[in-house]
């Protein structure tokens, strides 16, 4: 371990830029998104230091650490405000200030008409700080921290335009489902401390092998829940497509590149916990193969734009979520397919972007076609994430996507061919709807209005998006040379080196089936789309009604939890009032009736008064009388 | 002279001067009570940094004796818990003052009347913090009451009288409860060489179980309904409702902590064996409070009233906290106490001025705010941050702390509070979408976003909860010896983790 | 050859002092004009009490069994008691001096010329004076009496002229004369219970003396039938007094009928008396048979506390209201007549002195709350005074809740005391059921505060009348012991602790 | 004669008086009831008196008398003030205070 002095600035820049710009309002509206580029820009340049001060290191030294000061310490409960930097967290840094500072250029642009620019990118930086705090934490409490963080930045960008109500039920939709997942986390953390009685990685690292099996997995299923809340996993995936109600550099940047990627680095960050518990492991790879399914097949019935790439998300983060799962050598391809993915899907957001941007914010695809023509850089960069996606060597997505298939059906037995089977047919579907998208918005026929007047975007959105598609186009070959990016994760994902017990199928076969199936898949997409109607058609089989409707999952939402909510809650206000207030007031009742019943023995007449009288004498007696005797 | 009594005098020299101050120049006496309330909250400050975080015996001490008759003294002193809450109260009140400015106005009384009562609830609400005896404590509890009853019934709105009655009669019921276990554990230290209200003596007597169990349930109760544990909890939204935002504020953020600091102090000292017999009843409360008071917090239609539900979540979390009698829980649920009281606060006040905007307080007739008044929406939005307890903010710290610390003993009470934290998110977005964000109504187009005065009087609780949430080291330092002093003379140490490092 | 008995004047001489004041009152009543009369008998009463105080602050401390021979004893809590009750009757008496309270001729028929032209031509009897010192000469000896003959004597001595004085009012006369008549009828039987009692007691001990029965007592075991019903009955002369449960229905009757000044007077002056003398024969005559009087008191003032507190609730006229408080008030005293020990002896004397000065203070404030005919006792009348007249509802809500024993106040010390005493004595139900009735009757004391101050409209034909400057020095004193004693109890509960004694 | 004859006399008398003060309505006769019951208890003195063989009973006994004597003056002229008042001597007329 190194100690690092530098590690604090990569979170305070950020953070204290979002702090300014929020604070000073419209002062800094001329320069503040200038200002905020800059920051990310910044660091950037500091996580491309660290991380080449890292390569000169050696093995053990490479992670660093800084602890920023005391944080909590209560009792044996001792959090420190201390940031970690390793081997699998750079990659994060990189990631994220990466693609976060593309996005920040592309985004002077795309929001130059905006009124609040400046608190679009206060609320970016804001993220960037969390997000970073959330890699770079030490400990499960201080990622705790960023996990919410982030997803409050989230909310605060899907709501970005919450004067609209549908898109502040959509952040607000987001940040419940992501608390839920929250939920899990917070008590993963409260497992693990009293278990280990400490909650830093390393302390729970080092615990872990002595913890019993149920402890394991009841952390692993509760991190497990935590992830899925935020990468939108089954069953927490809902918010992401309404997510999309957020501007599209934000989309691009937090939820297809970054943030709902956190739950893939949760799962490898403790990967001590599910390498432990293949219980745990189980359940992951079964939500991930839920999900890659789930999210292809709805992406398959979108019309929007946004929400076809939002399900794709969805699907290849199952992916992602699936090689997790698969022990020590799926890690460093989740990684790897994360950060194509990143790539890839980044690009292909904002190229979605420009494209709204060019067409006065329309999303249904039905209204594009041929959009290819008028704007060709766009479809350039767009076309090149494409190729990503599909896995088409040998873009990126052919090194990452193929080793998860590999990995899958490697796992042997029963589950390997299924989870093998299951990426596969994953990969058709997915193949299926991009070229839809491709299809339905940069081929075809035109099918926009009279009034929309298409054009190129201006290069401050297409630099990004060019810079992008060649990540798209090469981060795969440079990621897998010589397995660099296994080697590099090695120290943390503790990858053993053991020869798996057999190859199910040799690489080229699995590579060959998947070229396959994503032929067909294109196939089908084309010669389906070949006309497209406006409006979309409604006498659709039942699987593309069930599509549409995100396979009903809102619909169960509502039904299952929503509505007897609402119902218990309004039950509760009503007993609150005359249940358990009615008590009290009952208790007054009944002192009022009895006192104005006693009111009416005080009838006026002294002979009554002296009957009472003569009958209290009598009691008296009698009392006297019965306790002597 | 104990730097604690000229604390509790101030307010009232204060109160005096006041007083003699003409009724009609209104400006004046503002100003004068602010200025008393803002000399106090520097006299604390002073005795903050005075303050040893690493003793473990009281502090500032002083006796004299008061009721030779009874062995009663007025005597104070305070440990890192008292400090606490101390500052907490002496912040909040000039914040208070600054906030609802011109909330006196409007009363059935004088405005002049008005600041008298507060300066004197807060001469009161010190003493009662300060307080070593424990028949001191029980009467500024008693009489603290006043106050607030006649700035409820004073100054309020709506059903004023009624909630102002509901108010004191729940308390006083409580009272009497407790008033009547006092009397016996007086008599009991009588019996044991020499009858006393110190609470380090009383603490130190041997009662058998039964009568620790009545004892014990005399000063519960009492508690209880202060800080209001469900089903003792219906006086608390009328009120909330009634009240002034300022009057909200202390009643909620300060006194409402008597119940769950007595709960410490008291019932948990007094009466080790009691508590361990109430444990799981108590923790069975609590978790129906935080998960009551929360969905009762989306049920409601009117915005004061979904603050006082909020809060009744919220001390369930605290009482939790306490005992579930491990450091982390008690440390964090009176940590708990000083950030409800902030983050309260800032609800209060807010809510109050969109409400004196709106003139309503119903939560549909907001919306859009975001938009018209950026400031008074970024405020209100913190608060409610600060509610759900979301990272970044104190409140976060001590929710967490009390979860942690339940969960090693009550892992299913700990479990059930936790899903407390979606209900939390849902209660707090719910009333931030349909008051903040939508579509502008005509009716909210002209209000109008807060002045200098309001911005200032709702910085510093923003930044003690942003503070605080990065940076609680002071604040916990002070308060773990009591934690410690509590939990060695209960007997009860921390569980070690199962697998030892 | 027979001597006369050896009399200690200086001891006796406060009680005679009175008796000669009043005397003197009778003569100025018959001698002197008109015009000079009620002033003069004032200034009589007035100097009378004070040096009778001044006397009994001379005395204090030299306690004496002997003083009348065995018929009296003249101890701490006697002489404490007597004080009290000098000082309740110098504020009742600042009080009833404001004469608008009484009928001009109290023989006059109501309605009549003669009363009209009486009321017209100013021609005020004052008797009322004299009077209220034959009572308190009566209060004064009650306390201290122990032997059956002086308590009956003293009885009689201190209701007689109540009885007349509560028919003295000028306004709703009928009233007034029928709560005399009921003061009298139910007064005179339950002082026939209380001869019968201790002819019987008599009759089982063959003394007439207190000592005479404890020693009987001890010889005998204590079951006989005749100390039995002696016991019983002579207690039900005193709850009579005392207005206990199920002996208190003249109480609401006589407090709303009579004028409001004698109300006052005789709910601060009777109880404070009463008490003492309950005290003295459960304490030193018949608490060697506790074992058989104690459960039956104990139920009593259960049900007394109870019955007082829930009745209040439903009361719409403010002297019943404040009647059936005060109900309530002696069940809380009688709590430390059975808790039978020396903190309860001195909480007794502190809370009758704290209760009595409220008592006082509260009925003052009724006499000013008037409209054109004259006290308006109309709760709902009531309705918004705060707003007309602050000072006077402040100090009416201090009263309040001294009654409610709200802390910081002399009723709350008074109520500690009192439950404490009883903790002490092992009776705990007694703490818990007078916790609970305390908790009831707050209802009502804040409810009427919420009336004062919250209520909506305020009520245009009720007037607050200027107080006289006597009246104001009463009520003034008044409350300001209510605060006094709440902020700093020692000043009196050290004395009561001092006086906390009795001498066989 | 046997002694208690007299006490059960006595008794007899204050038993009457005591269920005389409940049942009759004129004043006066409610007035004598109560005089008879003291009365009664005058009796009992002066046997007890013989009893014990000391006098204080009988000392008692004109103590009574005399205090009923006062009680005689105060009541008959309350019960007269409420005839002229009233025009009538039934206790149960004078009934306006209540509740």
């Amino acid at each position: 371990m190194t100690t690092s002095t530098n590690l604090v600035y990569l979170i305070a820049l950020p953070l204290f830029s979002a702090a300014l710009l929020l604070l000073l309002g419209r002062i800094a509206d001329k320069w503040g998104h200038i200002f905020a580029t800059l920051i990310s820009g910044s660091v950037f340049v500091i996580g491309v230091a660290e991380f080449f001060a890292m390569q000169d290191r050696d093995g053990e030294a490479r992670a660093a650490t800084q602890k920023v000061f005391e944080w909590i310490s209560v009792g044996t409960f001792q959090v420190d405000a201390s940031l970690l930097l390793d081997q699998l967290s750079i990659c994060f840094v990189l990631l994220i200030s990466g693609v976060g500072t593309l996005i920040h250029i592309y985004s002077i642009a795309y929001m130059s008409h905006d009124h609040d620019r400046r608190r679009f990118f206060a609320y970016l930086n804001l993220f960037i700080a969390a997000m970073l705090l959330l890699v770079l934490g030490d400990s499960y409490l201080n990622l705790y921290v960023g996990w919410e963080g982030v997803g409050l930045a989230s909310y605060l960008l899907i709501g970005f335009w919450n004067q609209k109500p549908e898109y502040a039920t959509a952040a607000k939709k987001a940040f419940v489902a992501n608390r839920v997942g929250d939920l899990g986390l917070s008590l993963a953390i409260m497992i693990a401390f009293t278990q280990f009685g400490t909650v830093t990685f390393a302390g729970v690292k080092e615990g872990a092998s002595g913890a019993s099996a149920g402890a394991l997995t009841a952390i692993g299923a509760m991190l497990l829940l935590a992830a899925a809340g935020k990468s939108a996993q089954f069953p927490l995936q809902s918010w992401l497509g309404d997510a999309m109600a957020g501007p599209t550099p934000v989309s691009a940047l937090i939820h297809a590149a970054t943030m709902v990627t956190a739950g893939v680095y949760l799962i490898t960050r403790s990967n001590f916990i599910f390498d432990a518990s293949p219980t745990a492991q189980l359940m992951v790879v079964t939500v991930g193969a839920i999900t890659l399914l789930f999210g292809a097949l709805i992406g398959t019935a979108k019309d929007d734009i946004k929400k076809a790439l939002a399900a794709s998300t969805m699907s290849q983060i199952g992916y992602m979520i699936l090689a997790t799962g698969l022990g020590p050598v799926g890690y460093a391809f989740a990684i790897m397919h994360l950060l194509t993915h990143g790539f890839f899907k980044a690009g292909m957001f904002l190229g979605a972007g420009s494209v709204m941007h060019g067409m006065s914010d329309e999303v249904n695809m039905r209204r594009y076609g041929a959009i290819g023509k008028v704007m060709p850089i766009t479809a350039a960069t767009f076309g090149l994430g494409y190729l990503a996606i599909l896995g088409v060597p040998p873009f990126a997505g052919f090194y990452s996507k193929d080793k998860i298939i590999e990995t899958a059906f490697n796992a042997g037995g029963i589950e390997g061919i299924l989870l093998g089977g299951a990426t596969l047919l994953g990969a058709a579907i997915t193949a299926f709807y991009m070229t839809r998208v491709i299809v339905l918005t940069f081929t075809g026929t035109k099918r926009w209005d009279e009034n929309a007047h298409p054009h190129e975007s201006p290069l401050l959105m297409w630099a990004p998006m060019a810079i992008l598609a060649i990540g798209s186009v090469t981060s795969g070959f440079l990621l897998n040379s010589g397995s660099a990016l296994v080697n590099w994760l090695q120290p943390v994902v503790n990858e053993r080196h053991e020869h798996h017990a057999e190859e199910f199928l040799p690489p080229l076969v699995v590579s060959t089936m998947a070229l396959v199936v994503v032929a067909i898949g294109i196939a089908f997409a084309i010669l389906k789309y070949r006309t497209v109607s406006v409006i979309a058609p409604t006498d659709v089989s039942i699987f593309t009604k069930a599509a549409r409707k995100d396979l009903y999952q809102d619909s169960f939402n509502e039904a299952v939890l929503m509505r007897p909510g609402q119902k218990l809650t309004a039950g509760l206000v009503t007993t609150d009032y005359k249940v358990i207030d009615g008590l009290v007031r009952s208790v007054g009742w009944i002192i009022q009736t009895t006192s104005s019943a006693l009111r009416s023995i005080q009838n006026g007449y002294v002979r009554s008064y002296a009957l009472i009288m003569v009958l209290g004498v009598l009691t008296l007696v009698t009392a006297i009388w019965m306790v002597t005797l | 002279m104990s730097i604690l009594t000229t604390l509790q005098l101030l307010p009232l020299i204060g109160a005096i001067v006041v007083a003699v101050l003409p009724v009609g120049n209104a400006k004046l006496i503002k100003q004068t009570a602010l200025g008393f309330s803002l000399l106090v909250t520097a006299v604390s400050l002073f005795m903050a940094f005075s303050f040893k975080t690493d003793e473990t015996a009281l502090q500032f001490t002083e006796t004299r004796s008061w009721i030779s008759a009874f062995n009663i003294n007025y005597s104070v002193g305070i440990d890192g818990m008292a400090l606490a809450l101390i500052l907490m109260t002496t912040i909040l009140v000039p914040i208070v003052f600054l906030a609802g400015w011109n909330e006196s106005e409007n009363g059935r009384w004088s405005v002049k009347v008005f600041y008298i009562l507060l300066l004197i609830l807060e001469t009161m609400m010190i003493g009662v913090f300060a307080a070593t005896d424990v028949f001191l404590f029980y009467v500024i509890f008693e009489a603290m009451l006043l106050p607030v009853y006649f700035l409820i019934g004073g100054y309020g709105v709506g059903e004023r009288a009624a909630a102002a009655m509901k108010f004191l009669l729940y308390s006083l019921f409580g009272g009497l409860l407790m008033l009547a276990a006092l009397i016996g554990l007086y008599v009991i230290s009588t019996n044991q060489g020499g009858g006393t209200f110190d609470i380090a003596k009383l603490s130190e007597l041997t009662i058998d179980s039964a009568t620790q169990n009545w004892l014990f349930l005399g000063f519960f109760i009492a508690f209880a309904i202060k800080a209001p544990l469900w089903p003792l909890h219906t006086w608390l939204p009328t009120a909330a409702k009634s009240a002034t935002a300022g009057t909200s504020t202390l009643l909620l953020g300060v006194l409402d902590k008597v119940g769950t600091y007595g709960m410490i102090r008291f019932c948990m000292n007094f009466f080790p064996e009691a508590t361990k017999t109430f444990t799981p009843a108590i923790i069975t409360l609590a978790v129906i409070s935080i998960l009551y008071g929360a969905f009762l917090a989306i049920g409601q239609k009117e915005i004061n009233s979904l603050i006082a539900f909020t809060s009744i979540s919220h001390f369930g979390f605290i009482t939790l906290g306490i005992f579930a009698l491990t450091s982390q829980g008690l440390t964090g649920a009176i940590f708990y106490m000083v950030n409800h009281g902030f983050s309260t606060a800032a609800l209060f006040l807010t809510a109050g001025w969109m409400i004196k905007r709106r003139g309503s307080s119903n939560i549909a007739d907001f919306g859009g705010l975001q938009r018209v008044t950026p400031v008074l929406a970024w405020s209100f939005f913190l608060a409610g941050m600060s509610a759900l307890a979301l990272p970044g903010l104190s409140s976060f710290i001590s929710e967490f702390l009390v979860l942690v610390g339940s969960f090693a003993k009550y892992p299913v009470a700990a479990i059930l509070g936790t899903t407390g934290i979606i209900l939390a998110a849902l209660y707090v977005l719910i009333v931030v979408q349909r008051s903040l964000h939508g579509e502008t109504p005509e009716t909210n187009k002209g209000i109008l976003d807060l002045n200098l005065r309001e911005k200032i009087a709702i910085a510093p609780v923003i930044a003690v909860l942003v503070v605080l949430g990065f940076y609680p080291k002071p604040v916990l330092n002070a308060i773990n010896p009591t934690t410690q002093t509590i939990m060695t003379h209960a007997g009860v140490s921390d569980p070690i983790a199962k697998v030892a490092k | 050859m027979l001597t006369a008995p050896k009399l200690d004047y200086a001891l006796l001489a406060p009680i005679l002092i009175i008796l000669g004041t009043a005397l003197l009152g009778v003569i100025v009543e018959a001698f002197v004009k008109q015009a000079l009369r009620a002033r003069l008998q004032l200034v009589i009463a007035l100097a009378g009490i004070s040096i009778a105080l001044g006397q009994l602050y001379l005395v204090r401390n030299q306690g004496s069994s002997i003083a009348a021979v065995t018929s009296v004893s003249i101890d701490g809590s006697g002489i404490f008691i007597q004080g009290a009750i000098l000082i309740f009757a110098f504020l009742g008496i600042l009080i009833i001096a404001d004469q608008d309270h009484f009928a001009p001729q109290a023989s006059t028929l109501p309605g009549s010329i003669e009363e009209a032209s009486a009321l017209e031509s100013g021609k005020q009897q004052t008797e009322v004076f004299p009077l209220t010192l034959f009572a308190v000469s009566g209060a004064m000896l009650f306390p201290i009496a122990t032997d059956f003959i002086t308590l009956f004597v003293a009885l009689e001595v201190l209701s007689l002229p109540l009885y007349l004085m509560v028919g003295l009012s000028r306004r709703r006369r009928l009233l007034s004369q029928e709560a005399a008549l009921k003061y009298f009828l139910l007064g005179a039987y339950s002082s026939a219970f209380f001869l019968f009692g201790a002819a019987l007691l008599y009759g089982y001990s063959g003394s007439l003396s207190l000592n005479g029965l404890t020693d009987a007592i001890r010889g005998s075991g204590g079951n006989d039938v005749f100390l039995l019903l002696g016991a019983a009955f002579l207690s039900v002369g005193l709850l009579f007094k005392i207005g206990a449960v199920p002996f208190h229905s003249w109480t609401p009757d006589v407090y709303q009928g009579a004028p409001t000044p004698i109300t006052g007077f005789m709910a601060a002056a009777t109880k404070a008396a009463a008490f003492g003398a309950t005290l003295r024969i459960f304490y030193i005559g018949l608490d060697a048979a506790q074992v058989s009087w104690k459960p039956a008191i104990a139920g009593i003032a259960v049900i007394t506390m109870i019955f007082g507190s829930i009745a209040a609730i439903s009361q719409r006229d403010i002297k019943r209201m404040l009647a059936l408080s005060s109900i309530a008030h002696t069940g809380f005293v009688l709590i430390a007549v059975v808790s039978l020990n020396k903190s309860a002896l001195s909480a007794t004397l502190f809370y009758l002195v704290a209760y009595g000065l409220a008592t006082i203070g509260a009925f003052g404030i009724v006499t000013l709350v008037r409209d054109s005919a004259g006290e308006v006792t109309d709760i709902n009348r009531w309705v918004g005074l705060g707003k007309k007249s602050p000072l006077v509802a402040a100090v009416f809500s201090l009263f309040l809740l001294s009654f409610a024993g709200i802390p910081l106040t002399s009723g709350f010390v008074g109520k500690f005391a009192i439950f404490s005493a009883a903790y002490e004595s092992g009776n705990i139900y007694l703490v818990v059921a007078g916790v609970l009735s305390s908790a009831i009757a707050v209802f009502f004391y804040l409810r009427l505060i919420l009336m004062l101050f919250f209520a909506g409209e305020t009520n245009g034909s009720v007037s607050v009348v200027i107080p006289s400057v006597l009246t104001r020095i009463a009520i003034s004193i008044s409350a300001i012991a209510t605060v006094v004693l709440g902020l700093a109890p020692s000043l009196l509960l050290d004395v009561a602790q001092n006086f906390a004694y009795f001498l066989r | 004669m046997d002694i208690a004859n007299y006490i059960y006399l006595s008794v007899l008398l204050f038993t009457i008086g005591a269920i005389g003060v409940v049942i009759r309505r004129n004043a006066i006769v409610v007035f004598m009831c109560i005089e008879l019951m003291l009365n009664a208890a005058n009796l009992a003195f002066v046997t007890f008196s013989r009893v014990h063989g000391n006098l204080s009973g009988q000392v008692a006994s004109f103590f009574t008398m005399v205090v009923a004597a006062c009680e005689v003056v105060v009541g008959l002229a309350i019960i007269v003030t409420i005839y002229r008042s009233r025009r009538s001597a039934s206790v149960d007329d004078a009934s306006l205070l209540k509740r």
